[in-house]
């Protein structure tokens, strides 16, 4: 189990729920047939994202999330599958604002839908690692703009960069 | 005559800082060294006592702060074996060096068809440049791949440069992998086949001890800041006859003879090719980091990099799940290490680190294809200069294995 | 609230110092500046205690330097009024930021016919890199010219600025003739036709208050040195729109997003444009300096400046033989005054200045083509900072004297 | 009459001869009908020399030197033209090679044969003025080119730039 760290903002960056969501991501089996793919990629860290996402009546259905990258754009990515999957895209789209709120200000009251992803809050603190959390995020805002242009272009997979 | 680490540790103010309320264990030396007192005392000095702008001033002060900035060119010169002061350009870093050759020789003599030979595990200051003149005059770009080893392909060697090659382009020490690359015979190969040779000397000139008459390089772009020296130096070494033909790169104060309305002539090597003012201060400073590595001797430096690099990887090879990158013998590399550690993101383990007072680098190092050759996203890199000594391979290590033992957990324990 | 020079004498060390024997009397402030020991200090607490590479780096050190380095983009930002630090990118000096827009904007956006204006009095870095794009690409280049007042000729800038001007490049205030152009009302008429302006600040910024989005500049490059900042930074400033749409100028390290062998997207505006390890040092010591300045308040800077002017011209004006080159009215010019004595040229006028202590500058000035228009082969010149005072003036005319007297004997005594 | 200077480089710089041939060059009437014309220019400080040569049996019959500069390139003229004139080229050339000699190293004795030139020595001191001293030899070495390649180019005349 992780040695006492005296400094408290390093215990903020590496809260037990981060750690928890890195060891075990949930909903990292990829989905066979999704309706949409994108990758996210990180060419700072190099960290990689891949989400397959399914829709049904303007709502996500089903979402995984795989790729290589840091704890916390794990952590990141795993939590959002767990908050999104089941809920509307309107309202995913707000969750999203509502997060890079999150990540750009520190100091921000954290809304209470965001469950989990609370956990995050003390990377904003961290300013090289807040492009790692937010990577799952947007990519996932590129999968909905897949999604509204009518699903996967010629290439396949729609890429968005940091 | 050994390195004194412990006597050397002394000149080195920023080494008496705690990091999170440890001791900073400074491992981050290939993206950027640390300064003795004597180069901060000789920034004081140029700027308490003598800056004034250089040339052309008649006064006292722009007859000092001249005479110094020159004097430094010799300085430099002497330092890596050039035959004359004319041979050394002042630039900003090692990359504005190589994109100097690029356009100023690049653009001048390379045409369609003529290739130019790099290899994979160049940094991105040597890789950019050519793929924008590739781009732009249509010369194609060919490299030497690695082996399993970290060094070139010999193979490679062969087969790329050859009757087409108009330059080869290599890094002389690789900042990822550690690598010395046998640039000698390659520059050899490369005049055999009538191509100019441009060494990467960004790792090297800080860490060998280099002689561009031995090597028989035709360019060598190097770093102050790499080598105890301040921000904002950088050198470029062209044999004469080269600086002579090439055409000047930015135009403006100092680089010209005569200026009318419409068209100018240049002036003599090297200052054509320094145009504005240049970074005084700096430069003149740097004059005291290159003082105090003759001081030191290149060859003692290289000898504790290598007892330095035998401990790392001793000390490293021991942590379960640990993965070290380049060369195996401790003599074909230098002062440099990069790993990786199963289950945990460089990243992480560099935050780790950090609360444990140790500075590494982690990431791609500038070298996105090398990554993607090695099969990796990232890695982590500890690097050494004269002030590391073996005993900070203590905190390293006691930070790795803490990021082993907060990251790479029993599966399915937790929430 | 006034200028306290002596006051303000007591925060530079160098202004302590003798020259042959006499107190420093520095009046070549127009070639670069001293330095405040606020500025000294922040570079030795750079070096001595927070030195590391910036960006990509996780530990603390790295951390420290790039928030540092990052937030005197915004003071810089702040200082001339631009939108947002993005607006700003961290050259050479002056020279290189109108080579990079020459190269990044120039070579990208004019085709052959198109012009661009500049004038006579241009200082040879707002000039040589113009010419050589006109070279390459074929466009024409036309000048305005100056009156006898040495100001700008309203018909030139009527007659030269139309449909075919795609960049109008000139310099806020002469180094020569301290002339503070119209660049507001020229910024007018070039966006009326579609044209862009770049203004060369290098002597503006140090002296006037600057608002750029007052001035609605497209481009600004200026010069840290001449600010009583450290040698080795420049600026570039450029509205957002322009830095998104121009190609990046030197590749490699920090300025690119993701690099393959064969091909590199670039990374965001401002960092696309600064390419390998910035000079760090240098930059953050720089903010030093800017809130210098901004303690002083640029108003007082200049009502300073118009007052040494002033006297200045009135204690030349009594010397015998002595012209003075610029406009009439000290509110029409910045702190420099250019002049010539009849029968001493204006080298031996300066050696013999120096022995008396008093640095100025003697010769071309950088802007041959306007020493051909002012009919001079070159001039003496004096120019001021925040730290001068009216008796720095005794020495200066005593000096003067003294080389009338050497120089300017009568005809066939002697030998 | 200049005032005494404590300094004694500054003395050496300007000694009394140097200010005698700045105030009364000699030969400063320029030839008619010159063989030769040869100038030269030094962008740095805007010193101009126009120098007029005529020859008789390899050796410099006459000779006239002017332009605008600073005392010291002036009187390094005006000095050269009463050393040189009625000496045959070769003798002109070893004395051009001694001057440079002379400029470059300071502590170098100076030859009796440069008579009034061993004045500038002083220059040799300072590195910004030398290009001063020497300008009018190096014009005077072209001109002596000229000659060898016939006479005027077809621009006229030819230019000598440090
Ligand atoms: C008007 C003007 N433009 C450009 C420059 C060039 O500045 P730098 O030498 O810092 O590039 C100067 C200074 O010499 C100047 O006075
Ligand atoms: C091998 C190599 N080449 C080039 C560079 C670029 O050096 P700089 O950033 O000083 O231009 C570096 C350092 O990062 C390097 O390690």
């Amino acid at each position: 189990m992780p040695q006492s760290i005296p400094e408290p903002e390093f215990d903020e960056l590496y809260r037990e729920l981060i750690l928890d969501h890195y060891r075990n991501p949930r909903h990292s089996e990829p989905l066979s047939d999704a309706d949409v793919v994108a990758e996210g990629y990180n060419p700072l860290c190099g960290d990689e994202v891949e989400l397959r996402l399914n829709f049904e009546n303007g709502s996500v259905s089903d979402l995984s999330f795989g790729g290589r990258g840091c704890s916390i754009s794990r952590a990141s990515g795993s939590m959002m599958t767990d908050l999104v999957i089941g809920k509307p895209i309107e309202d995913v789209r707000r969750l999203s604002e509502q997060f890079n709120k999150m990540m750009t200000d520190p100091d921000n009251e954290v809304p209470e839908e965001l469950g989990d992803l609370e956990a995050l809050q003390g990377v904003a603190k961290f300013p090289v690692r807040v492009k790692c959390a937010t990577l799952a995020w947007h990519t996932l805002e590129d999968g909905f703009k897949q999604r509204d242009e009518g699903g996967l272009p010629p290439g396949g997979v729609v890429r968005h960069e940091e | 005559m050994a390195i004194e680490t412990k006597r050397i540790r002394e000149d080195f103010p920023i080494l008496k800082r705690e990091v999170h309320g440890k001791p900073l264990v400074y491992l981050d030396n290939a993206a950027t060294t640390q300064k003795p007192q004597v180069l901060i005392d000789a920034l004081v000095e140029y700027y308490s006592s003598y800056n004034a702008n250089i040339h052309r001033g008649i006064h006292a002060l722009a007859e000092e702060a001249t005479g110094k900035y020159e004097a430094t060119r010799q300085t430099v010169a002497d330092f890596i074996g050039a035959p004359d002061a004319s041979n050394i350009v002042f630039t900003r870093n090692t990359t504005e060096s190589i994109n100097l050759v690029a356009h100023a020789w690049g653009r001048k003599f390379l045409t369609a068809g003529d290739e130019i030979v790099l290899s994979t595990m160049e940094h991105h200051s040597n890789l950019v440049p050519w793929q924008t003149l590739a781009k732009e005059k249509g010369v194609v770009l060919r490299f030497i791949d690695i082996d399993d080893d970290g060094q070139f392909v010999q193979d490679d060697i062969e087969r790329h440069i050859g009757p087409k090659t108009k330059l080869v382009a290599v890094t002389h020490m690789s900042n990822v992998l550690g690598t010395i690359n046998p640039v000698r015979e390659i520059a050899e190969r490369a005049h055999q086949h009538g191509a100019l040779v441009l060494l990467d000397g960004a790792q090297s000139v800080p860490h060998l001890p280099v002689n561009v008459q031995e090597l028989d390089c035709d360019f060598l772009a190097f770093s102050a800041h790499k080598m105890l020296g301040p921000t904002g130096v950088g050198v470029l070494y062209a044999k004469r006859e080269l600086f002579e033909e090439m055409d000047p790169f930015l135009g403006g104060g100092e680089m010209i003879r005569r200026v009318q309305l419409e068209e100018s002539t240049w002036n003599d090597v090297p200052w054509k090719f320094e145009a504005g003012t240049p970074n005084i201060g700096d430069v003149c400073a740097f004059s005291a980091a290159i003082d105090y590595l003759s001081g030191l001797g290149m060859e003692n430096v290289r000898a504790h990099e290598i007892e330095m690099v035998q401990e790392g990887v001793r000390r490293l090879a021991n942590v379960p799940g640990i993965t070290i990158y380049g060369p195996e013998s401790a003599e074909r590399r230098g002062g440099v290490i990069s790993f990786n550690l199963d289950n945990v993101h460089p990243h992480d383990l560099g935050t780790v680190l950090d609360h444990h007072g140790v500075a590494i680098r982690a990431g791609h190092h500038c070298a996105q294809p090398l990554m993607g050759r090695l099969d990796v996203v990232a890695t982590a890199r500890a690097s050494f200069y004269v002030y590391n000594e073996k005993e900070e391979f203590d905190a390293l290590i006691e930070g790795i294995e803490a990021a082993a033992r907060l990251f790479r957990a029993p599966v399915h324990t937790g929430a």
